[in-house]
């Protein structure tokens, strides 16, 4: 299959669904190993793409991967605006020109995405961030031929998960270490989310 | 959760419209954004001074703004950072060509916002240096900072660097300034209560009746040690203590103390404490040339303080004592 | 009990020992007293201004003590009215002459105190005249005053007489114009959660999570009504249209507005409630002339807020605008 | 009987006791009507009153009950410092001269303190104060001709219950009256420990 201007549509407009369903459970998560403003953020930034994009005419499935990009920049805040931001930006970038997504492209972009968080955030595995769950995804998908929904979701449930067990490495201090254990990331949490609406749009589409 | 407040998801722009109305004459918000900047930016040869960062902590930012201190402060959400496009208006509402100064507390988020405007500005031909507020020495990485938080310290930073900028400094004298108060600047906290983000309607940590967190964060993040509550003169011992053995002080040396409320700890509290941290100082020979009672950078309503210490050399002397007009740091 | 301080019994002689310490140019602690003077005083050819009550009310009232405002501040216990030994060592530590001024709180206990002082004061032949301040619109007669309490309102009292004091005005001239603010100064308070008194170890009343008190005083005393608790919006309404209701305003009148925090109430409320009480004032065609939004008479640890008016001729405004070098109220 | 020096001190040293025992009580008066510290107040003074008459030795009955009353004034602070002060005070001037007090001497004297309290506080019977204790307690002596403890200490202590009865009257809005109504005035509490106290001394000197 190929993802259409419509499928990526979709498939924000699932992902506020979960966001703000799950809101105060991600602004949960935050409590404890953070400032507890995740779902709150989240749900601002996904209501506003959903708002923006809905209204949009769009020729290309960069285009809309852009406005979601910006408009979580602009309306998020927070460590988590610019790094989702700039996922979807640098995906967006790296698909520019297809007005649909096949899977190797697709796939391309996730990896660019995840090049370019790295960057901004100077952040890389295993630090316990969004970034275990965009990762795992990347290689996951480069193992394969095609979109298998099922298999998205799976991945990135597990990698959600294993957050849980990653303690903070190099550089933090060993009292933190201990208090980060046995809780998921909040941003891995909603990173879940995105890749669950993506399995559901691919799923759909099969 | 009990606030004077009317809707949870509005309360940064109620309140930023209450900081104008209260300052009308020194003060304006710019149009359509967070931002409050001195009501005669931009100002003609002057490096523009612009801070802010996630609400709550009042009155860190608006409430340094004015002559002497910052030229803007920019509004997040409680508790997380405002965005670059904000960060931006506030550095293009404030250049007059003698380039623009941003203070970040070291948060991620800040971090990342905050340097996203600067890329943005300098590709509009705006000249930009900042510096990261780095004063926290509870915890070395927290868990969503790379490097020390940015707490009570910051509004030192403003003070000089505002004080540098009105004299007419330039872009990289401000920034050698503000890099020296960085250098010479350390804080530590430590909270009796939670606070409750608005929008989130809970605290965001429990702590029991006799317990206290050691070397929190202002936005509630963990510390140190979670432990029973102690006395003013053991709580001023160990964050005094921590401060010190973090940087170096010699005989004689003149600091300036600010002893800092977090929010809903009285100043009879804050004035105890500063007994106590005056006296260690004293013992040691440090001369404590000015020192600072109240709250400067808080979390909402949370109880707890924070101790900060900053070496003055004879030029950071000089800049703390000019004349600010920020309403919040009158001087 | 959660409390940042060593004994409960101690808690007002170790917090002047900070302040002190704090402000080491400006102030000084009279020996073996609980008073807060001027290190300059006492003053020639300056009557000395001299207020005071029970502490826990802070920055109230040393927080005041300053070039252009108080020359003495006398603290009490927590909530407890100094006595007439405490009282008549400031006045006679002020006295050059020209007599002193006093500066008293409606309660029955800081009115029996400081007059009682007054008698002694007059007997060993020292001037002194006194104003009660009264500007609590809540309560007629309370539990424990006769006539109406005194809160927030105090300080614009603080502020105007001490600006006139300073000014080489006579105790009457200083008496005269103390009475006209306290004819044109009026306020109301409300709580959210109540306060704890050190030596007492619980709080002083309970309120449900879902509860507010109006019209309460400063040390916890029954207000007007409790009920649900209502929006910010809400509560700047109830609060100024109590306080407007008991004064006359005219269109075009000149008003000084003071939104004071009771104690863990985050600035961010209270200028989220300052915005709604300028639109009132608005509506009514009353002009606000300035803005004092902060803490400024709280009471411990306790949430919510009060809101006076202060009607101004041409000599207030001059002198509420005059220099004040007091560390609460600089000017 | 007649009081002596010994008495009065005993007197003193008795209601110390009780007010120390029931700080916490005379505390708890103060919270629903007041402002919590009655107790506090109390028990700081009475402290330093017996610190005070403890160490001294004394010529005459006046000269102890002045050093109360000063001392209570100087160390109690709030409304009733001085009240009680004032009230020892005028009991000190109205029997000076006396070495002992006989029952005439006291009762006169009594009724002095009761019309010093009322001029210095410009309060009456019936507000809800102290001297709604004193003043039946002078009453009841009116209609004697000798101590009489457990007289005195019944006497105080139903006009201290009836305090609770007591609403504020003229001049205090409405929503007062009927919050006052239920509790008993703490300076009326601590005023029945004193006479109740003075019992003491005289069933012991009987
Ligand atoms: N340097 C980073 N790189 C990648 N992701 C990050 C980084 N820092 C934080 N995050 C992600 O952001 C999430 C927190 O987002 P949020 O709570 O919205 O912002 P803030 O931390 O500013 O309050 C974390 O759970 C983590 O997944
Ligand atoms: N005007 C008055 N006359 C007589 N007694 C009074 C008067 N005002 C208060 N009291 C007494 O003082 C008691 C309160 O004392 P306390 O709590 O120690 O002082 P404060 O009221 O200043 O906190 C009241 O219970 C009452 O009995
Ligand atoms: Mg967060
Ligand atoms: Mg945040
Ligand atoms: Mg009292
Ligand atoms: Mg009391």
């Amino acid at each position: 299959m190929e993802l259409q201007v419509k499928d990526i549509i979709q498939w924000f407009e699932l992902t506020n669904e979960k966001i703000q369903a799950n809101k105060d459970y991600l602004t949960s998560l935050d409590q404890p190993i953070g400032d507890g403003d995740h779902g709150i953020n989240m749900a601002r930034g996904f209501k506003e793409v959903v708002n923006k994009i809905s209204t949009q005419d769009y020729e290309n499935v960069a285009d809309v991967l852009k406005d979601v990009a910006m408009t979580l920049m602009s309306k998020v805040g927070g460590a988590s605006g610019p790094i989702f931001g700039t996922a979807f930006l640098k995906l967006s970038i790296a698909v520019k020109g297809s007005d649909s997504l096949n899977f190797e492209t697709f796939t391309k972009g996730l990896e660019e995405a995840v090049n370019g968080v790295k960057q901004r955030g100077k952040a890389t595995e295993g630090e316990k961030t969004m970034i275990d769950v965009w990762s795992p995804v990347v290689d996951y998908l480069k193992s394969e031929k095609d979109f298998q929904g099922d298999q998205i979701r799976k991945t990135a449930k597990q990698a959600m998960e294993n957050t849980k067990e990653i303690m903070a490495t190099k550089g933090r201090a060993s009292y933190f270490k201990e208090k980060s254990i046995g809780h998921i990331d909040p941003g891995a949490a909603s990173s879940f989310y995105i890749f669950e609406a993506l399995a559901e749009v691919i799923k759909g589409g099969n | 959760m009990k606030k004077i407040i009317n809707d949870p998801n509005h309360v940064v722009q109620d309140m930023i419209k209450g900081m104008v109305m209260a300052n009308p004459k020194t003060v304006k918000q710019l149009e359509d954004t967070l931002i409050i900047a001195r009501s005669e930016a931009p100002i003609a040869n002057k490096v523009g001074l612009v801070s802010g960062g996630g609400s709550g902590h009042e009155p860190a930012h608006a409430g340094y703004v004015g002559k002497g201190m910052l030229d803007a402060a920019v509004a997040g959400e409680v508790f997380t950072s405002p965005t670059p496009d904000q960060v931006l208006e506030a550095i293009k509402a404030l250049d007059s060509g003698k380039g623009v100064f941003l203070v970040i507390k070291n948060y991620t988020g800040d971090v990342l916002n905050f340097e996203m405007a600067q890329e943005l500005a300098e590709a509009e031909g705006i000249k930009v240096e900042k510096v990261v507020v780095n004063d926290d020495v509870a915890v070395e990485d927290s868990s969503f900072t790379t490097g020390r938080r940015g707490i009570a310290g910051t509004v030192f930073v403003h003070k000089i660097a505002g004080a540098k900028a009105e004299s007419g400094a330039s872009l990289e004298e401000v920034k050698a300034v503000a890099d020296r108060v960085v250098k010479n600047v350390r804080s530590m906290g430590m909270a009796l209560t939670p606070c409750t983000v608005p929008a989130a309607g809970r605290p965001s940590f429990q702590l029991d009746e006799n317990e206290m967190e050691i070397g929190i964060g202002i936005h509630g993040e963990p510390g140190i040690e979670r432990k029973s509550i102690a006395t003013a003169d053991e709580i001023a011992t160990e964050l005094t203590n921590k401060v010190l053995e973090d940087i170096e002080f010699s005989i004689g040396d003149d600091v300036a103390v600010m002893v800092n409320g977090l929010g809903s700890t009285p100043e009879m509290e804050l004035y105890i404490l500063n007994s106590k941290v005056h006296e260690i100082l004293n013992e040691k020979g440090i001369n404590v040339y000015k020192t600072f009672v109240g709250e400067y950078m808080t979390s909402l309503e949370m109880a707890g303080c924070s101790v900060t210490l900053l070496k003055l050399d004879e030029e950071l002397k000089v800049l703390l004592d000019a004349e600010s007009l920020a309403p919040a740091f009158l001087n």
